[in-house]
């Protein structure tokens, strides 16, 4: 059903999904103008998870945003950590111990396969499957388990502090992490045999959900997306930052653009992530997590500053202002999905709602930090 | 060649005299006691500080020239974003660019338009995705993207009159 | 859709067309142990209500795992996240489409009070569920933890019968020490 | 036929009774078996292994506001519910649960449950018509076009059953299949028609079909939550999604007695007559078999996405319809030359 | 023809009769519904209510098989066929129809009471002749007749129905291509 | 209780069978949709079945042909629904109306 | 043609493969902690609300210098303190949490320089009344202490 369909305009309706709907995933709206079960167009509206995070940066002190970055992406709360880290660190010239380095890394690759598993699931369920929902989020329960006993939360990390982390890891963290590791290998070969070869999986995700290379140049697509069409582009490869340089591991990208590309990309990216776990766990040097001299108050010094970092859905980068004052003067914050959901619109014209709403799927999208 | 330069060369372009090489911008962004707007031009910045390497400050007419000179070398749109002035009565809104491949260049495009009066045109023509990043610098300061197809708010309610990230803006 | 005005009290709950104090007990017994909520989830408490409905958790066991996606099917609205001003009139929307008797849980301290998010002139957000929800039980955290949410379902089952079926298990560490590193 | 009138109106009423328990307690069995497929126990504390939670739904539903949305035909959306019940329940009494327990045995049952099953295919579209709601519109367009697809192949599978047992009598066609399982018309050796590869697979056939006949997953399309909130019945509330939802479980157990019946056996002992009791054994084996099925069919849902609307006319019409077709063309041959 | 004995209302035949009335009501109920009601959803139910009530006279005419057919081929195909093209073809305002005219409904209603005045008094004057069965009218003896005596119908009956799909298909095609 | 075997004569069936007969030529004639038409034809159809199956039942010899008749006659109707529906979906395409009187332009 | 085949076997086997694996899942136990019946056991570093920690008398360690309060992301900290006669240190006189604020960050405890502050192991808080979450540090400890 790919080939094209001359849609007449004087035979449509309007189709309202959301906010509340099961497949949008929180309180995302898209008006779809539809021909019978074709979209003509689809309009989102976005804005009904503003919490206004850029407004809160500017009364806020350095060390009492952090908090927010766990209420961005929820799913992937260690990256957004990391990021805001990367950003004031750089500003304020504060050195990272290496262990701190380390630590940060894995708590992110646990972090991004929490993600991936709940996309997994979530998305699975789009498609009318529920049991992978509740297998992934047992494996998710275990890295809960494992980042609940680090940094006592379980899903709104505020563990990350400018220059190193809020407390050290244990030994139960790293032997709880191997045996995680190992349970993860087999869990997915188990999810390879359930969802991946499903051949109604596949034939609903095979050549749906066209995004190509010029697309993604035009809407700025980053993170599975992009690799998904055949960029190969992950900021922890194009723009090293921490300590990734050291790690030996590969950028999955598939060239086909559909949603069954974005999906592979993910699922390689999750085993891919349980070897950097591995391998930094194999490198983790001793030494203090947090700097020994660290500026009492953070005051950045005038001027723009820029980092960037992958989360688990692609390029979050944040531009800080700094007037030289407590409070950043403006930051702001640019979110993966925000570009991703974007082109949703041009790329589901002519699809089946089925279809559309797979695709919309396959973005792997997390509403509050597209709305902020 | 090395993207950076390439990229450098090409909006140098864009500047019929460059400015002078002294890097008299960068000083007076840190920390001194006047701090005179800055003047059009390309500076590069230091990447491990700034976290970009360009940094081109254009008129708003260059813009659509500045961005189609990006678009063609392969960059792709980060963000779009404002940040108000007050002091200069003055909006500056700040282009950010990337690239895909493994020769980085960060590119900061900014310009600056009159707080009272703010217009720029529009570059959703040539990255289609600035859409959303242009409605949003809508919403949150109120500058006006001329020729842009549908500039209704978009993060705020559908009603919404105000502009909640300008400084002076009260609840 | 079809939508009409009831008004904001749980006092309208209508009393049931067996007017026998046993019957009407028996009900109440029926209607707390088998609260269907609505599908909706608005920011990150969703993901722990989520949890809360696998297999860790399994709010199944209580007979209220039948998450269901039409409000007209529900019984209970667990307003998870932050209710922002572009959204609460939606809210109230699929609130006024379920059907008597219906109840809302106030899950994280967003749908309380505005939570991390309320701060002097703010201007996006709803400062709780309670300003336009007649919210039953409020279940703090940020997130709260899904027993927490297990708590609150408990704790609304309380509400409606009287009578409270476990006790509340009193919180432990897990090692011997109270000391945290 | 008037004598048995009487036993109809009775046979009847048996029938309610028995689809009411099945519908709650395999509502249970879905509950309780999605959990265990889903590592976590299902319901738990309402009765011993929650087996009081089917009858706290059923008082909880029946005395919940029922809501009639604005602008809606009053009297098509009230009279949807029960039309998607009542087919599932006629169809009951023709169906043998052994050799001397049918309620009516009419002589054209198979027809009987096919032309019920249409009624109830109707039941679906006058719901999501009455419901004024674009949703629900669209599902039940899906789940008609779905049921229209589906009982092609079905027939035709049916049919060469029918030539195989010679009967359009469902005990007639169970009578065939009597002594043993290998007398089953699953199997490829038949008394009638010698040897026929394609037996399995048509038994695989009828079994996908009633699996889409009764749009469960991965055929649900028309409640398809994802895509259309909760389907047809999105607006109704109370006991009518309460008479939907028992009609979807009766359904399920047609589709599962139409499949013992035709393919395993209806109440024949697998191994010759291995009864206790000449009365229970047969009804026993019955009931043991289509509960069998009805696992799977939970099995099945539990495990599998969901279709696409063309994903699923494509498998009817690319592969059930040909390979059915096929297989009654050659067994009207075999029949011919055994 | 015979006069039978009139049963008892507790008996089963009694109570077969009872349902005949019934049944009776409901049909007529369901074709008033279809000749009359203003919204064309309506009629459509009508007319659904109407066929399962034939259906259920066929029953009761000893033919069970027809009964059945009806029911299958009336309401499983041939209304939900409509249906999909009142879904199709009629927006909401246009679901109403009301009489054309004034005189079309008096004149209507004479035309249709005329006819009816006519085939009753024909039907109740006239002395029917039934004649001794020599068959019994079994599914099994349709089928012989349908590939015997009528074989050539039967084949005609395919053919203008493989016609009417192929038709079908032409005319409502060309809105997509 | 005469009426409760009323079920065994035949003109019962007959006068019933004239009745819907005469509803749907009332349908045909007040109804100004193309597919409400069609409905009060199939009205009419089944009218005359039950006159079929009334005389198989009772009179014939051989109860096999009046169904038969039947039967041709739902295959016919089928047949009818089906055409008759896609003219109404052609026509509405064409005109975006399915109101007979409003079809003038079809004439010549 | 071949396509056609194998599409069919490749299908069939996936599918068979797929409910391979969750009938593995059906006999196993299930992996649900039974909340109300088993008690959950917390971490030593999980973050529930704050308290105040007691030195061995019950008094509170705190010294009321309002470093929380400064530190807190959403002002969910007010405090006071009294200097009774003759003393030189501050003595805690209110310590009022607004649990509904907090967003768990942590700050509070991590800015307090004199071991007043914990975060307790109240997981599974829930009730009626919003008010019951603006805590009473101080009558909390008292009611520890008995």
């Amino acid at each position: 059903m790919t080939e094209p369909i001359t849609l007449q305009q004087d035979e449509t309706f309007v189709l309202n999904v959301g906010p509340q709907h099961p497949a949008t995933h929180g309180v995302l709206r898209v008006k779809m103008t539809m021909d019978g079960e074709y979209i003509y167009n689809a309009e989102t509206v976005l804005g009904y998870i503003h919490r206004m995070h850029e407004k809160m940066a500017e009364n806020r002190t350095y060390p009492q945003y952090m908090p927010n970055m766990g209420r961005l992406d929820y799913l992937s709360a260690m990256s957004f950590n990391h990021g805001y880290a990367l950003v004031v660190e750089r500003a304020c010239n504060i050195e990272v111990p290496e262990r701190a380095e380390y630590i940060r890394v894995i708590t992110v690759e646990l972090n991004r396969i929490a993600s991936h598993l709940v996309w997994l699931g979530a998305y699975v369920l789009d498609l009318g499957g529920f049991t992978p929902l509740m297998y992934c989020f047992d494996d998710r329960e275990q890295i809960l388990d494992l980042l609940e006993a680090v940094t006592g939360s379980r899903l709104t990390y505020c563990y990350f502090r400018f220059g190193g982390l809020y407390n050290d890891i244990d030994d139960d963290f790293i032997t709880g992490t191997r045996a995680f590791i190992k349970r993860m290998r087999k869990e997915l070969k188990m999810y390879a045999k359930l969802v991946t070869g499903n051949i109604i999986l596949m034939k609903r995700l095979k050549g749906h959900g066209p995004v190509d290379q010029n697309m993604c140049q035009r809407y700025g697509a980053t993170g599975p997306v992009a690799r998904g069409s055949g960029i190969n582009y992950d900021v922890r490869r194009n723009e090293p930052y921490s300590v990734y340089p050291e790690f030996d591991f590969e950028v999955p990208v598939y060239g086909e653009g559909d949603s069954y590309a974005r999906y592979l990309v993910r699922m390689e990216e999750m085993e891919q992530s349980l070897r950097i776990i591995e391998q930094a766990l194999d490198k983790l040097p001793d030494g203090p997590v947090n700097p020994k001299k660290k500026p009492k108050l953070i005051k950045p010094p005038p001027g723009d500053y820029y980092a960037a970092v992958e989360t688990a859905r692609g390029n979050f980068g944040i531009r800080m202002v700094s007037d030289g004052g407590k409070n950043a003067y403006r930051l702001k914050l640019r979110s993966p999905t925000y570009s991703n959901m974007h082109l949703f619109d041009e790329a589901c014209r002519g699809m089946l709602i089925a279809d559309a709403l797979a695709f919309m799927g396959s973005l792997d999208l997390v509403i509050p930090e597209m709305d902020r | 060649m090395k993207i950076q330069e390439k990229t450098k060369e090409a909006l140098a372009a864009l500047f019929p005299d460059p400015p002078a090489s002294e890097p008299e911008p960068d000083d007076a962004e840190e920390g001194e006691k006047k701090p005179e707007p800055r003047g059009n031009g390309i500076i590069e910045q230091d990447y491990h500080t700034r976290g970009f390497h360009l940094d081109a400050q254009i008129e708003p007419d260059q813009l659509i020239e500045a961005v189609r000179i990006l678009f063609d070398l392969g960059y792709y749109l980060e963000a779009i974003t404002g940040v108000d002035w007050i002091k200069d009565e003055q909006l500056e809104v700040v282009y950010d660019f990337s690239r895909y491949d493994f020769d980085l260049c960060r590119t900061v495009i900014r310009t600056r338009v009159d707080r009272s009066a703010p217009h720029l045109p529009t570059i959703t023509p040539i990255y289609t995705g600035a859409s959303w990043h242009e409605r949003e610098t809508h919403d949150f300061f109120g500058i006006v993207f001329d020729g842009h197809p549908y500039l209704v708010p978009l993060l705020l309610p559908e009603d919404a009159d105000f502009h909640p990230l300008l400084k002076d803006f009260e609840a | 859709m079809g939508t009409q005005d009831v008004s904001p009290s749980i006092d309208t709950v209508p009393s049931s067309f067996v007017q026998f104090a046993v019957a009407d007990k028996i009900i109440d017994l029926c209607r707390a142990n088998s609260l269907w909520p609505l599908t909706f989830g608005i920011a990150c408490c969703a993901i722990e209500m989520m949890c809360t409905g696998a297999a860790r958790f399994d709010l199944s066991r209580f007979g209220a795992e039948v998450f269901r996606p039409s409000p007209r099917q529900s019984d209970l609205m667990i307003v998870a996240g932050t209710i922002s001003k572009k959204m609460a009139p939606g809210i109230k929307t699929l609130y006024d489409q379920m059907p008597e008797p219906k109840w809302v849980i106030a899950l994280g301290n967003c749908a309380i009070s505005g939570g991390p998010f309320l701060f002097e002139g703010q201007y996006g957000i709803v400062e709780g569920a309670d300003e336009f929800l007649p919210v039953d039980v409020y279940v703090p955290g940020c997130p709260p933890r899904p027993e927490a949410l297990i708590e609150g379902i408990i704790e609304l089952e309380y509400k409606i019968t009287g009578w409270r079926r476990w006790p509340k298990p009193k919180p432990e560490w897990r090692s011997s020490g109270t000391e945290e590193s | 036929m008037s004598l048995t009138l009487f036993n109809v109106i009775l046979a009847v009423f048996i029938a309610i009774c028995f689809v009411g328990a099945n519908a709650a307690y395999l509502v249970w069995c879905e509950r309780k078996g999605a959990g265990l497929f889903q590592r976590r126990p299902g319901p738990m504390e309402n009765g011993p292994w929650g087996l009081l939670q089917p009858p706290v739904d059923g008082v909880k539903l029946m005395t919940k506001q029922l809501l009639i949305p604005g602008g809606v035909d009053k009297a098509i959306f009230m009279v949807a519910p029960v039309l998607a019940m009542f087919p599932a329940l006629i169809s009951f009494v023709t169906i043998p649960f052994s050799d001397n327990i049918v309620a009516h045995p009419i002589d054209v049952g198979v027809l009987m449950i096919f032309a019920f099953a249409a009624l109830g295919g109707m039941s679906l579209l006058v719901a999501g018509w009455g419901s004024r709601n674009k949703y629900s519109m669209i599902s039940s367009v899906r789940a008609v076009s779905q049921t229209v697809a589906y009982e092609i192949p079905l027939m035709i599978t049916t049919i060469t059953i029918v030539m195989i047992s010679g009967s359009l009598n469902l005990s007639d066609i169970v009578q065939t299949q009597l002594g043993g399982f290998w007398s089953w018309n699953i199997w490829p050796l038949q008394k009638q028609v010698g040897f026929n590869l394609l037996m399995p697979v048509s038994f695989l056939i009828l079994f996908v079909c009633s699996v889409a006949e009764t749009n469960r997953a991965p055929f649900d399309l028309g409640e398809a939550e994802s895509e259309l909130v909760a389907g047809f019945h999105t607006e109704y509330s109370s006991m009518g999604f309460g008479l939907f939802f028992m009609g979807e479980y009766a359904n399920i157990v047609i589709g599962a007695c139409l499949t013992v019946i035709l393919f395993l056996g209806g109440w024949a002992c697998p191994v010759g007559d291995l009864g206790f009791f000449p009365f229970t054994h047969h009804v026993g084996w019955f009931l043991l078999k289509i509960y069998l099925i009805i696992f799977v069919f939970i099995w099945i849902r539990w495990t599998f996405p969901r279709t696409t609307i063309y994903g699923l006319l494509n498998l009817s019409w690319k592969y059930l319809i040909p390979i059915s077709l096929f297989n009654l063309l050659l067994t009207a041959g075999l029949l011919k030359v055994f | 023809m015979t006069p039978v004995p009139s049963p008892e209302l507790f008996s089963a035949d009694g109570m077969a009769g009872l349902i005949f009335l019934i049944m009776i009501g409901v049909t007529l109920a369901g074709g008033f519904i279809a000749a009359t009601a203003e919204r064309l959803v309506r009629a459509l139910s009508g007319i659904v209510i109407c066929f399962t009530g034939v259906a259920g006279f066929y029953y009761f005419l000893n033919s069970p098989f027809m009964a059945m057919m009806q029911i299958l081929i009336y309401v499983g195909a041939i209304c939900v066929t409509i249906s999909f093209a009142i879904m199709l073809a009629a927006p909401e305002q246009q679901l109403k129809s009301s009489p054309s005219n004034l005189l079309s409904g008096p004149l209507g209603f004479m035309i249709a009471a005329l006819i009816f005045g006519g085939m009753s008094a024909l039907a109740l004057t006239t002395e029917w002749q039934a004649s001794p069965k020599t068959a019994s009218g079994s599914v099994r003896e349709i089928g012989i007749h349908l590939l015997t005596t009528y074989s050539m119908i039967f084949e005609l009956i395919s053919i203008v129905l493989l016609i009417a799909i192929i038709g079908a298909i032409v005319i409502a095609r060309g809105g997509r291509n | 209780m005469a009426l409760l075997s009323i079920h065994n004569y035949l003109t019962t069936y007959l006068v019933f069978g004239a009745m819907l007969f005469s509803l749907g030529i009332y349908g045909l004639v007040t109804r100004k949709t193309l597919i409400g038409m069609l409905i009060a034809a199939e009205l009419m159809l089944a009218g005359v079945s039950i006159n079929f199956m009334a005389f198989n039942r009772f009179l014939a010899p051989d109860p096999s042909i009046g169904q038969i008749f039947t039967l041709f006659i739902m295959a016919i109707a089928a047949a009818e629904a089906a055409i008759g529906l896609s003219i109404v979906v052609a026509v509405y395409r064409h005109y975006k109306t399915v109101d007979a009187e409003e079809l003038v332009n079809l004439k010549g | 043609m071949g396509g056609y085949f194998t599409d069919l076997f490749t299908g069939t086997k996936s599918l068979l493969d797929g409910m391979w694996v969750t009938l593995k899942e059906f006999p196993r136990r299930p992996v649900t902690l039974n909340y109300p019946h088993e008690s959950v056991k917390m971490y030593p570093r999980f973050r529930g609300h704050i308290e105040l920690i007691g030195d061995k008398d019950g008094k509170p360690n705190c010294i009321v210098c309002s470093m929380c309060q400064r530190a807190c992301p959403s002002g969910c900290i007010s405090l006071a303190g009294v200097k009774p006669e003759g003393e030189k240190k501050k003595v805690l006189s209110r310590y009022i949490l607004d649990f509904t604020t907090c967003s768990l960050c942590g700050s509070c405890v991590e800015s307090c320089n004199f071991n007043a502050l914990r975060f307790s192991n109240e997981y599974n808080l829930a009730s009626t009344r919003k008010e019951d979450f603006i805590m009473d540090l101080l009558q909390r400890l008292e009611e520890q202490n008995r």
